[in-house]
């Protein structure tokens, strides 16, 4: 039934809650965000051969945890509470999931067991400039040559594209959108790092000059890359309803220790009054998100695409107004470096536009609600 | 066998037993009603003698469904009496003496007499337990005079659950002694309070030298507010807590008006500004479904979170964004209001129809956030409940009600 | 200089405010929009006889006061603080201006000085079904018959058109726009006082039936009436900022003086913050009603547009936001008939949507500047 | 004749006698307003001997008139010493002794020392009356310790304005004095305080057993709260006060942003929505305009009402909408920060340029409702002192500052 968590989805909470507390502290986060890699190399090995997250919707066949959409969220959700930095939403979400569907036995054959080890960091380059995030908007272009193919083009908010050891690229062909796994090594790819405003997550932008790419899957892989992204919409909905979350904590411990004029600020309405909307709006975040992982999970499509509309669209605005009020209610401290609500301001901000504002999300809902 | 251990097959052969006697299809609902209760199946909860057969709550639906396999009519109408079956009977059952139990609760049950509470007064919106309204002891009577406000039912009811200050030398909570009042009693005059529609929902209730007999009292004296709480408990306030279908409720209205509306009425920019409302209002109603949902889904595991508190906050504001979205979709068709401001009691015109709704609703809804505690009362049971914020400095607390200032 | 005003205008302000405190209070507001007129004709006599507001605006040589926009403005903001009922909108402001702008001598010197007496009511007939308030969707239509013209149509939402004496009509010409005078007692006209939801304004639906109108002012009219639209848009949004201003002063006056839990309300954060929200939408109204009015003094044709869409829709949303508020924290009182807040609910509701509502206002001012 | 009436063109001639004396086109800033204060002409409203020539305020525009006229270049930049001479000065005038005036008031005029002002603390924010800070005599020196913090220029400033608690047991507007601290002593140590933006645009102050003269303080002791009065009164806060010329500010910018966006990169319904919101911005920035000007008008006609009052309110709330509304209007681009975190003190680059100001101002415009009093605390102004509703229950009124509690 919906919204019925078990008592293992639970256990799973608590375990990464604590995973994350011991290796996500709010000093690890700084120190990896200052680094360029964006990413504790020893924390993502542990992940994997203690917690097995990188492969946890990863089938059990290809050596991974075998579970769902739903378990995926929680633990984004988890994520989102810590501004965990690591390359979780690219390779254990979005790279995973289009190999999955992508219908390619050797590749999923050959990456997929890389990923759940944590081996391997695979990463999805859809977006390029302009920012559109549907495949009918991809420009760069592969042509075939002998068996294999060479790219042309530019891929932009790569994320984690700078660190990824392989890509996998959508250009057009001929024939539509079709998917190409591409080497980090190989010739003709130039990677630049981005000076991004949100320093938790990297982006790279990411040229191909007659890379070769090998193809996966069908000649149009756009069904496919449209269902990846919902699924992705879906993942991040719930890493921000975790940020989410976490600044209404902040803000409400802060408003009960925090004195002035003789009293704990918490005791005023204009700082109550301010939790009592950040708890209503968490809590329909929350609601959006779960909504999301359980028709992820039991695979309506067509609910899928509008649940994750709905989902990316609320959960973005609330994590952002949670994030703003927050360092609002933290006063002069809540706007310094020092303290952790910039991050979370700078990270709501960001995935409010990674995969599509919520403008356009609203549009897309609309359209298929036929309003 | 001991009642406590009835099986559901032995309660359904009851039931049928029940349909022997009198049919739903054969006899009007009150004869029916009277045999439901004589035979315990009122509510089988309550002790025998009292409507009930000491049984587990839940069996309750094995005896709804016996009686809709078995019956075309369904005399289930809880409407007949709403606040005397949810709130009189269990405040009765709970704090009542013999005689109350023996001759009231059958009379609620089969809606002979209709039930109305007296809580609310003009000087005691929020602060409800700040009321004035005073009752004096005068030999085996109390005589009691003030005035109520919000009175659902009054003009047609037969009891009043009453709440007076007894002591007023006590703290406000201490000096309150709930009352059964006879609506009929000499002293008591019952107007019609008309709302922003011109229909009366409500009543004002004024009490003038009214006599009431000593043992109609509940609780102990002084002990008001506790019985007062066994009333609010069952207090059946649905809002924000069912669970409504998909664009059903005030958005499903909406989204009819806005495929309704007439074409090129708007610019195609108009249009994209609406539509991108409706779009948010259409999120936040799924998302307060889903919210009733979770809620619902955390009581059956046994851990509720904040989810079930937030309802009647959300609900409120939304229903009004809703609205008035409607009357924007509306265009200049909402300058007219077809169905008229008649001051009466409610009556369906005003609400027949999509538009009539609309405009209706539009006017309604402005008692949402008011109704029921005010938005600014659940958003400090939000923080202080449930987010654990300190309260505000209270100058009243354990101030004698008679010290503490108080509107006119 | 803008926004200076002078002695003279806090003298008019005045004596205008003693005038409506005797004629229009609650009672005599409750009595008028009880009834079919919705006006009360001693009241208007008066308005005539004693205070020469109905001419307020008509030059002298018609008999008429000979002041202009911002005096009219700080009428219509008293006027909209008590909600009075009359037709000074219909007659005093958009059929005078319509007079004057339409540059007919003839129909001036006839109807200007009925106006400035008192003696004749006369509104502008201008909006049709489906709502738009601009010349180029006027569907009704005229015909030359000889000397005069029969005009052939349904008008709407015209503004105390059950009473008026005198019609002035905008139809649809093979040259354009063109505004009749049409006699209220001709014949094919049939007038319907529409059931409005604010009671304190009445509309009407007048059908043309082969009625027969007399021309005044050139073929094409369209000019006229958008200067006519943009003056009454100024004088509109002022009666709304005095609307809005009454709401706050009703809002605090309670929120000093009710007391719970042995405070006054507006002890209450959740009520004082309320209340300063309120204030910064009521100076920003009267702000830009004042802007309105100053350009329309100074005939500053392509400003004014401007500046009366800017008015219109800052002053419906900042009246109807007062309105509703002041309701909020009158609590149950406030919902009840008894208590006025529901008649300025009403009036702001209805006022926004006259002449247009923000949305479409904004769209106009978006294309004037250029966004 | 006395000065008070000296004539304008007297006046003018005496500018003209300082321009002889020193022409800033021939001298540097500091040698120029040297003389300009020797000759009276820095505040001519002070008095004689101390910068001025005790004329009416109005009357230092002539002498910027009549440099403005004579000299191409201006030597009268304010924010050489924004804090000094925007609020040391006056302060110091009004309650410094003789030394102070005679020392301090030229060197703060010539900007060869910079002044801050350390009143703020980390425990007293919106309640700076509640601040901690010790100051304990001893001898002829006071003793002090704490810290301060938000302190603008305290890295280069040689004297600061402090406020610190000489009385703990007095409540605690009482326990409060008023000392010049010289920002060299030992014991003063200044570090940067990096916010959003990664730049420290103000310091945190630490004082550790810092002695100060006992004659370094301003008024009696236990009187610090009516001299940082006079401080705060001075505080020149052209927030929300200024009236910017049309669509410039904030709104300028994201018009541009606006107008220079990629065709295409938005679907028309996007365009549209995104058109209203900025729409609205527009409209709202045009009001706050005409309300300052409707503020200015109304000081002239010596009544001023609320209009002046709102500003500071709407253009925190105003300015961080707009610059939330330009990152939408940046779309993808919003994703990236080009001019990087750098932690240091404010530097060019980050506002360079439309799109690196924009994203710079969408995280400085966050402290907008922070810095120079909180949203909330703007907001219990506006509704006590304009509107005139009542203040809440004060619990730390009258009550020593030692028994109030307070954050660690």
């Amino acid at each position: 039934m919906d919204f019925a968590f078990t008592p293992e989805h639970d256990e799973l909470r608590q375990t990464v809650r604590r995973f994350l507390d011991k290796e996500s502290s709010e000093t690890a986060v700084r120190a990896v965000m200052e680094s360029d890699r964006g990413y504790d190399e020893r924390t993502w090995t542990r992940m994997a051969e203690e917690m097995a997250l990188p492969g946890l919707s990863v089938p059990e066949e290809y050596g991974g945890a075998g579970l769902g959409p739903i378990e995926r969220a929680i633990v984004m959700e988890e994520m989102g509470r810590v501004l965990f930095c690591g390359p979780y939403l690219s390779t254990a979400v979005v790279a995973a999931d289009t190999l999955l569907l992508a219908g390619d036995d050797d590749a999923r054959g050959r990456l997929l067991p890389e990923i759940a080890s944590g081996r391997a960091l695979v990463t999805l380059a859809l977006g390029e400039e302009g920012g559109a995030w549907e495949p009918a908007d991809v420009r760069l272009e592969a042509h075939r040559d002998g068996a294999s193919h060479r790219l042309e083009g530019t891929k932009e908010f790569v994320v984690d594209g700078h660190v990824a050891d392989v890509l996998l690229v959508a250009a057009r062909m001929d024939a539509g959108v079709a998917l190409f796994e591409v080497d980090a090594g190989a010739r003709g790819l130039e990677r630049t790092l981005l000076p991004t405003l949100d320093l938790t997550r990297k982006l790279a932008r990411i040229r191909f000059s007659g890379t070769s790419g090998r193809r996966i899957g069908s000649a149009d892989a756009a069904p496919q890359l449209a269902m990846v992204l919902a699924r992705a919409l879906a993942a991040l909905a719930a890493e921000q309803a975790g940020g989410a979350e976490r600044c209404l904590e902040m803000a409400t411990d802060y408003a009960r220790t925090r004195l002035q004029f003789g009293r704990a600020i918490g005791s005023f309405q204009a700082i109550k009054h301010k939790c009592a909307d950040m708890l209503v709006e968490v809590e329909f975040a929350r609601s959006a998100a779960y909504y999301a992982a359980f028709r992820a999970a039991d695979e309506d499509a067509q609910e899928l695409a509008s649940a994750s509309h709905m989902a990316k669209a609320y959960c973005s605005e609330a994590f952002f107004h949670a994030a703003a009020d927050n360092i609002q209610i933290h006063g002069g401290m809540g706007f310094t470096w020092e303290h952790p609500a910039h991050l979370y301001f700078k990270r709501a901000r960001a995935s409010s536009v990674l995969f599509g504002d919520p403008v356009y999300h609203r549009e897309r809902l609309a359209a298929r609600i036929g309003v | 066998m001991s009642l406590g251990e009835m099986t559901e097959e032995e309660l359904r052969s009851r039931v049928r037993a029940l349909l022997e006697e009198a049919h739903p299809d054969r006899v009007d609902a009150f004869t029916f009603r009277g045999k439901q209760y004589d035979n315990g199946l009122a509510w089988v909860h309550f002790p025998e003698g009292y409507g009930g057969l000491g049984l587990n709550p839940k069996m309750q639906a094995v005896v709804q469904d016996e009686l809709r396999r078995n019956a075309e009519t369904q005399h289930d109408d809880m409407m007949l009496n709403p606040i005397g079956i949810g709130m009189g009977a269990p405040t009765v059952l709970t704090h009542g003496n013999e005689w109350m139990k023996r001759t009231l609760l059958r009379r609620i049950f089969t809606g002979e007499d209709i039930w109305c509470q007296l809580f609310s007064e003009p000087g005691a919106g929020s602060d409800v337990a700040g009321l004035s309204m005073r009752g004096v002891r005068d030999g085996d009577d109390w005589v009691l005079n003030g005035q109520k406000v919000w009175t659902s039912l009054a003009h047609v009811s037969k009891w009043g659950m009453l709440l007076a200050r007894t002591d007023p030398d006590r703290p406000k909570h201490e000096g309150l002694s709930y009352f059964l009042l006879d609506m009929e009693s000499p002293g008591v005059e019952v107007r019609p309070l008309h709302q922003i529609t011109g229909e009366a929902e409500f009543n004002e209730v004024f009490l003038n030298d009214v006599r009431i007999p000593a043992d109609r009292m509940l609780g102990a004296e002084g002990d008001g507010w506790r019985v007062a709480i066994t009333t609010l408990m069952n207090e059946r306030t649905a809002i924000g807590g069912a669970v409504g279908r998909r664009g059903g409720g005030s958005i499903g209205i909406l989204l009819e008006l806005w495929n309704a509306r007439t074409p090129g009425s708007l610019s195609p920019a108009a249009e994209a500004v609406l539509r991108d409302r409706i779009t948010q209002l259409y999120i936040r109603s799924e998302l307060l479904r889903f919210t009733s949902q979770r809620a619902k889904a955390a009581q059956k595991t046994g851990n509720p979170g904040p989810e079930g508190s937030v309802g009647k906050l959300a609900l409120a504001e939304l229903n009004q964004r809703i609205w008035e979205c409607g009357m924007d979709v509306l265009g200049t068709d909402s300058l007219v209001y077809e169905a008229g401001y008649r001051r009466r009691r409610p009556a369906g015109e005003s609400r027949t129809g999509r538009l009539a709704l609309a405009k209706y609703q539009f006017l309604r809804s402005r008692a949402n956030s008011i109704e029921g505690g005010t938005s600014e009362v659940m958003r400090n049971i939000l923080g202080e409940r449930v987010l654990g914020l300190p309260g505000e400095p209270r100058p009243d607390k354990g101030v004698p009600w008679k010290d503490v200032p108080r509107s006119a």
